[in-house]
């Protein structure tokens, strides 16, 4: 019983990083028409926006340390904490929250100009043409950022209050057997709310009913007189922030470095595709699945019987769903066959 | 009839031919050109030839009927495995294990094709990716018996090689080398093996190009309605293509196994899929030679920009006044050693960017430049269009 | 003699009735033009002989044959060849590949691995569509990519494309859509050119001079169902459906 | 192009040539070469090949084993401080390069992976002429380059491999291993987890479903029951699984009072980060303060894990707070050079550089097989592990091994980690031949 709340537990959370990454995915491909295989590289951007708010925040007055004389060893001491004391240290602690806050215009304006800059020369071109184009710029993103901050991972840690963990198990009277990290919890929640945000502003704000138009037939919208182009490039925005956010959030889960979105990227086409291409909820549906099956496969029960299944279970589903379901689960016709 | 009905298919015979030699001529002097750009010395050469190869094939699939596979590494983790098992058990002799690497890796494309073709589009680029990423963990993981996992399938001195034990040949003391009928397969021999295999393989895949059966593949890249429409059955067309890219994978995996026996699981990953893609749209999709330029590139960057460290930059750029050199060392350091990543993203995005056709057609430019238009002289340009 | 032979067929999408119990014969070497207004499920019947939908309940004969559970590529193979409303030709090949993908198809069938032989060594396939590019005069353009062709040029070349396998039964899908009055004009020459062949064509089109130049019998549809059936003239002088389809309006 | 040196475009031009034509006319003979053992150097240099991971995960630590060998290159040439050469007990070095000639060296990019790694050491074999490579990042890679130089003729000094098959089954007579095993971090590990946890624990395993996981596991399994621990269970992960969430909840309720993380780069911050963050280091099982344990540490991969490791015990080769005159000396020439502390990947790959050319002075030659004889049964001492040898059976160094632990309140960056134990090397001296290591070393090969 215990196994099975926190192996739910743990699917939904990993179905709710997925989801998040293949939300904006998807969200491109169904707009713009536009594999982007430089969407992982967003993601990273958004877990080193959190590296770089961090970074920010603990510049320190470097104090010698005097009993190591190879080097320069050197005790840091943050200039936030001499200025404000514990105070300081505080704000230091909340560097993840505050790079949320940070991340949203920051990944806005990359994706800004990641569109007007590049993507959009290439609206008309052949998706093998997009992919290679926006590998090359996925590449090009980490070798900076590993020029930049090396190869190795970087701990961001979560503020303290929510370090420890939350006992789940007083909820159905079975108190100890069912704890579950905070921040994991937090990280759920948060993924929910973002999917519901994308999905409440798309439903309800004529910009977003425009836009959900323009995903379906973008020459009648075009027709009627609306600008379609610049709208998609907000919501090539919005994609970019979707998982610039994502990033941010995972930090405290999985320490960054440089190569982090290549490893998402795979998985997050996977995810999309089993949804259905350019479908929102095909995608948030296909990431929660994908997530909760992964987790149960890879219980010791499960593995017994079949040996490494919890290595192929995501590509396995693939396989499976694309053979019952040509277009993935909640996929239209005509979407990506070209 | 009018003229000649030849242009109507963008080259001839003729125009083949000579294109077939003077391939053929390039690649037998490889030893003698490459090293020019440093690049002269067997390892980078048989890269070359192999990943041309194995490039070739793949554009016979993505080239011609327009599916993207994402997963054709496997077939060339599959013909190295073969490979090396063939030399395991039956004798170190390469052209068994070629044989046998091109039948499994046939088979599993046969299999794979058989479910993945009956989607389309990035569907199917997708089932082609899971089906590459599956045998890829498994190979690292739990079929290690088989595949020897991380460290990969070596020969060993105590293998049976029955072939060799039934002509009383098998040396159990020291490693086996892999030979043609006593022709070591290592350095400039095992070049010219697998320069030879190219050159057939160049061939056979010219071949097909030209042949009703490419120029129905063609068709249904261009337009596969019509194609239903007009009364074929397209299916069977995808998968023979299927099947004949994923010999030549498997071909040019026995190939890697032969000059070199030891087969690893991370020749199934995903980035080795898409490092064909690459080498493919880099040198030209749908073009002969052009996948054998983009290989060469890559494999060129990969070997030797890597290999750029300082020392050597400084030596570079010794001619500058020390400040200078050490901020040119400093920025060309970025592009090179441990930032040749970095050089090869940039070169992708420059070249889809400006060079939508890759190399050819960076080539087929500058030959308008050079040449008056006058519609006589479209033989070269044209043979190299397949 | 009936070449086809369509009985009670029925098919409705999300319960909207699009084809209501058709009954249709078409005489062997005939022309025989499907009228009706927008949305009177021509296209759909069409679309039901060549595989492209399945009817709900019915039967499609063709000489002696159901064409019903069959895919495209075994009804054409059949003998039954279409023209689309939007060409669908192979525009990255030359204008004479394109005629030599068809021959190649009524030659080999479905499927021949055939990699050994050159395509420009393929003299009879060459010559057959090379013959049929200067019936419809394209032969001049043969080596141009398709895909440049004008839309009244593609459409010529579609036709010639269908006729090079020599089909029993040819579909033609408003084949004069967007052309000129002289373009029309030609298309119906060409048409009746090859009339002569004795190909049965079953033709769906808006413009009744195109109708009543070319067709030997005329079905009228509305709303799914064949309302009226004659020669052009007997439908010229219905007042069914002159009410039906012409809204009144005098011929 | 001006990129490559004149005379050495023509010479390698003209040595195509001769393989065209020999190898159009008559193969093979042409290519053996007339001289005594492959690349002997003729000329006033001599060129090693430095193959050390610059992309991928462990591109940090190729860095930092690729400024340790540089560094170990001024020393031999005589320049600079002269780092350990100054400690080590064997004085044949005399800082005018090996045999008198001049250390040039080559880098490559093995990208940790197989394929590319042998590519790399090809290169520098066939077009740079090395007389031996070093370097790795991953048993895999060092496994497969020491078979490539085995069979090309040359020597290879394994950089960071900790796998039991390097010297154990794919054991080779021209490859040795200065870094130590799983088998030794297990037998170094178990009397230190004995005295901080007792005899009666229950074990829990997570390992990275590889081979290098594999025999970790089996060493520590075995280690740890030999003190009458239990295994409870044994749960392979995926190699890059990146959240380990679906395998640590199991963890949590299955009665076992310790983990041990059997992961090592990347996996190994991700798994320890989220089993903290599962609140295992500080949970109560049994009675008993639940324990993590991370076999193979590093440091550079502790400051990926950050504040986690606060605690945890593991083993290490070597480690910068060594206060032997030999790690005084390399940490003071490498900090001066660099501004900070090096790793146990560059100590390592700096010590096999100096082993190596040490063999080379004392055997006289560069020749694989004279060279690997002077370096078998080879003792020596001040190179920051005590007293050490390079045992000829099996071509592994036997030598002090670290038991370390995660400090509490680091003073600086690169205070993390603390050594509690330094176990003698007679404890982490095994037969050559147990079961876990048999493997044949076969002939040497000079190569020509």
């Amino acid at each position: 019983m215990d196994a099975f709340v926190l192996q739910m537990l743990n699917g939904l959370d990993k179905g709710g990083a997925y989801a998040l990454i293949a939300l904006g995915l998807t969200l491109i491909f169904g707009t713009l028409g536009v594999v982007n295989f430089a969407h992982g590289a967003l993601f990273m951007l958004g877990a080193f926006c959190a590296v770089t708010i961090q970074k920010l925040l603990t510049l320190s007055k470097k104090v010698k340390d005097e009993s190591i004389t190879f080097f320069d060893a050197y005790k840091e001491i943050p200039y936030l904490e001499t200025w404000f004391g514990d105070t300081g240290l505080v704000i230091i602690d909340y560097a993840v929250p505050i790079s949320l806050l940070a991340a949203i215009p920051i990944m806005l304006i990359i994706g800004l100009i990641m569109e007007r800059g590049l993507i959009r020369f290439f609206y008309n071109r052949s998706h093998a043409e997009q992919i290679l184009v926006t590998f090359g710029l996925a590449i090009v993103l980490q070798e900076l950022v590993k020029a930049i901050y090396g190869a190795n991972p970087i701990p961001t840690p979560a503020p303290e209050v929510v370090a420890g963990s939350a006992d789940l198990g007083i909820l159905f009277g079975v108190p100890g057997t069912i704890v579950y990290p905070y921040w994991r919890l937090i990280y759920l929640f948060f993924s929910l709310a973002v999917i519901g945000g994308v999905f409440a502003f798309l439903q309800f704000t004529t910009f977003g009913m425009v836009v959900r138009a323009g995903m379906q037939d973008r020459e009648t919208v075009g027709l009627l007189g609306i600008h379609v182009e610049r709208r998609f490039t907000i919501v090539f925005g919005i994609a970019a922030v979707v998982a610039g956010l994502a990033g941010v959030m995972y930090t405290p889960i999985l320490p960054p470095d440089y190569h982090i979105g290549m490893e998402f990227l795979v998985l997050s086409f996977v995810v999309v595709v089993v949804g259905g291409m350019g479908s929102l909820p095909g995608a948030v549906l296909a990431g929660f699945l994908l997530g909760i099956l992964q987790s149960f496969a890879s219980m010791n029960e499960v593995k017994s019987i079949i040996p490494g299944i919890d290595q192929i279970i995501i590509y396995l589903i693939a396989v499976i769903v694309l053979q019952v379901r040509p277009r993935g689960l909640l996929g239209r016709k005509g979407v990506m066959e070209g | 009839m009018a003229a000649a009905p030849t242009s109507a298919f963008g080259t001839s015979r003729r125009s083949d031919l000579i294109f077939l030699v003077l391939f053929a001529a390039a690649v037998l002097t490889a030893p003698l050109w490459a090293s020019l750009i440093g690049a002269g010395y067997p390892d980078l050469l048989q890269k070359w030839a192999i990943y041309g190869l194995f490039a070739i094939g793949f554009n016979i699939l993505f080239g011609l009927t327009g599916y993207l596979s994402f997963g054709h590494a496997a077939f060339l983790g599959v013909g190295s495995y073969t490979a090396v098992w063939s030399f395991k058990l039956l004798g170190m002799n390469v052209l068994p294990a070629v044989f046998f690497a091109m039948i499994t890796a046939a088979v599993f494309a046969l299999a794979i094709g058989y479910i993945s073709l009956r989607r389309s589009g990035i569907y199917f680029s997708i089932l082609t990716l899971a089906f590459a990423q599956m045998s890829y963990n498994l190979a690292y993981s739990v079929l290690t018996p088989i595949t020897n996992g991380e460290t990969g399938l070596t020969v060993l001195p105590s293998d049976p090689r029955i072939l060799e034990q039934l002509a009383g040949v098998r040396d159990t003391v020291s490693t086996p080398t892999t030979s043609l009928f006593g022709l070591e397969m290592t350095g400039y021999p095992g070049f010219y093996f697998c320069a030879v295999v190219l050159i057939i393989g160049f061939f056979v895949a010219m071949k097909i190009a030209r042949s009703p059966f490419g120029t129905m593949l063609k068709a249904i890249k261009s337009n596969q309605t019509r194609m239903n429409y007009t009364g074929f059955n397209t299916r069977p067309y995808t998968l023979a293509a299927f099947i004949i890219s994923g010999m030549y994978a498997g071909l040019a995996g026995a190939l890697l196994a032969s000059t070199d026996p030891l087969a690893g699981a991370e020749r199934m990953q995903w980035t080795a899929s898409g490092e064909v893609v690459l080498m493919t749209i880099l040198g030209g999709a749908g073009t002969l030679l052009g996948p054998v330029l983009g290989a060469a590139v890559i494999k060129y960057f990969e070997n030797i920009f890597s290999a750029f460290n300082d020392q050597v930059l400084m030596e570079m750029f010794n001619w500058l006044p020390e400040t200078l050199q050490e901020a040119a060392v400093a920025v060309a350091g970025l592009f090179v050693g441990e930032g040749w990543h970095l050089t090869l993203g940039v070169v992708f995005m420059l070249i889809v960017i400006f060079l939508p056709g890759g190399i050819m057609e960076g080539i087929r430019r500058v030959q308008k430049l050079f040449r008056r238009s006058d519609g006589a002289s479209r033989t070269d340009t044209a043979s190299e269009s397949a | 003699m009936s070449i086809l032979t369509v009985q009670g067929v029925n098919k409705s999408f999300a319960g909207l009735k699009a084809l209501n119990q058709v009954n249709l014969k078409v005489a062997q070497g005939q022309v025989h033009a499907i009228i009706g207004p927008n949305g009177a499920g021509k296209s759909t019947l069409l679309n039901c002989f060549v595989g492209r939908l399945e009817p709900d309940t019915g039967t499609v004969m063709f000489d002696g044959q159901s064409l019903l559970n069959r895919r495209p590529h075994e009804i054409n193979q059949l003998g039954v060849a279409r023209v689309f409303q939007t060409p669908e030709i192979f525009p990255d090949l030359s204008l004479l590949e394109n005629v030599m993908i068809p021959a190649f198809a009524h030659r080999d069938g479905a499927f021949k691995m055939n990699w050994l032989p050159r395509i420009d060594g393929e003299a009879e396939i060459r010559d057959k569509a090379l013959h049929m590019l200067e019936e419809v005069g394209l032969a001049d353009n043969r080596s141009d990519h398709a895909g440049a062709l004008s839309r009244g040029d593609k459409r010529r070349l579609e036709l010639a494309m269908c006729l090079v396998q020599e089909p029993r039964l040819l579909l033609l899908d408003e084949p004069t859509a967007g052309m000129s009055r002289a373009d029309t004009n030609n298309t119906i020459d060409l048409l009746k050119r090859i009339g002569e062949r004795g190909i049965t064509k079953i033709v769906i089109e808006h413009d009744m001079h195109v109708v009543f130049s070319l067709a030997h019998k005329v079905s009228v549809m509305a709303q799914g169902t064949v309302i009226a059936e004659g020669t052009p003239e007997e439908i010229r002088g219905n007042p069914k459906v002159q009410e039906a389809y012409l809204g009144g309006a005098h011929l | 192009m001006t990129v490559f040196d004149k005379g050495v475009s023509r010479r390698s031009l003209m040595k195509g040539g001769v393989a065209l034509t020999a190898g159009l006319a008559a193969p093979h003979f042409f290519t053996k070469s007339a001289y005594a053992y492959l690349n002997e150097p003729t000329g006033g240099t001599v060129t090693l090949g430095f193959n050390v991971p610059q992309t991928g995960a462990y591109a940090d630590e190729g860095a930092d084993e690729l400024r340790a060998y540089q560094l170990a290159v001024k020393h031999i040439n005589g320049e600079g401080d002269g780092g350990m050469l100054n400690t080590f007990s064997s004085k044949a070095l005399k800082g005018n390069g090996i045999l008198g000639k001049k250390v040039e060296y080559v880098t490559g990019d093995t990208q940790t992976k197989s394929d590319a790694a042998r590519a790399s050491a090809k290169r520098m074999i066939e077009k740079d002429g090395v007389v031996m490579v070093t370097g790795g990042s991953s048993s895999g890679v060092a496994i497969a380059v020491q078979s490539l130089c085995q069979e090309a003729g040359i020597i290879f000094m394994a950089g960071l491999t900790h796998s039991n098959d390097t010297t154990g089954k794919d054991r080779r007579a021209n490859g040795f291993r200065h870094f130590f095993n799983a088998y030794q971090s297990g037998a170094a590990l178990a009397p230190v987890l004995e005295a901080n946890y007792g005899k009666d624990r229950k074990a829990y395993h997570l390992t990275a479903d590889y081979t290098w996981g594999w025999t970790q596991e089996e060493s520590i399994a075995d280690a740890t029951e030999a003190l009458g621990w239990q295994t409870v269970e044994k749960v392979r992960t995926p190699l890059g699984a990146g959240d380990f969430s679906q395998y640590i909840t199991p963890v949590l309720n299955s009665g076992a009072d310790v983990l041990i993380l059997n992961h090592y780069g990347k996996d190994m911050v991700n798994s320890l980060t989220q089993a903290v963050q599962f609140g295992l280091r500080d949970k109560q099982v049994n009675g008993k303060d639940f324990a993590i344990v991370v076999p193979l540490y590093s440091r550079l991969m502790a400051q990926g894990a950050g504040e986690n490791v606060k605690g945890i015990f593991g083993s290490t080769n070597w480690h910068w707070s060594l206060s032997d005159a030999g790690s005084q000396a390399f940490v003071k020439s490498f900090g001066a050079e660099y501004g900070f502390p090096p790793s146990q990947a560059a100590h390592t790959c700096y010590v096999q550089a100096l082993l190596y050319a040490d063999a080379a002075e004392r055997a006289g030659t560069f020749a694989p097989c004279e060279l690997g004889k002077a370096l078998e049964g080879f003792e020596f001492d001040g190179m920051g592990n005590g007293p050490t040898l390079y045992r000829a059976e099996d071509h592994q160094c036997f030598k002090k091994v670290l038991v370390v632990k995660g400090k509490d309140n680091p003073s600086s960056q690169f205070d993390l980690l603390e050594v509690v134990q330094e176990v003698p090397r007679e404890q982490v001296t095994y037969d050559a031949n147990i079961p876990q290591f048999a493997g044949s070393l076969g002939s040497c090969n000079n190569g020509a």
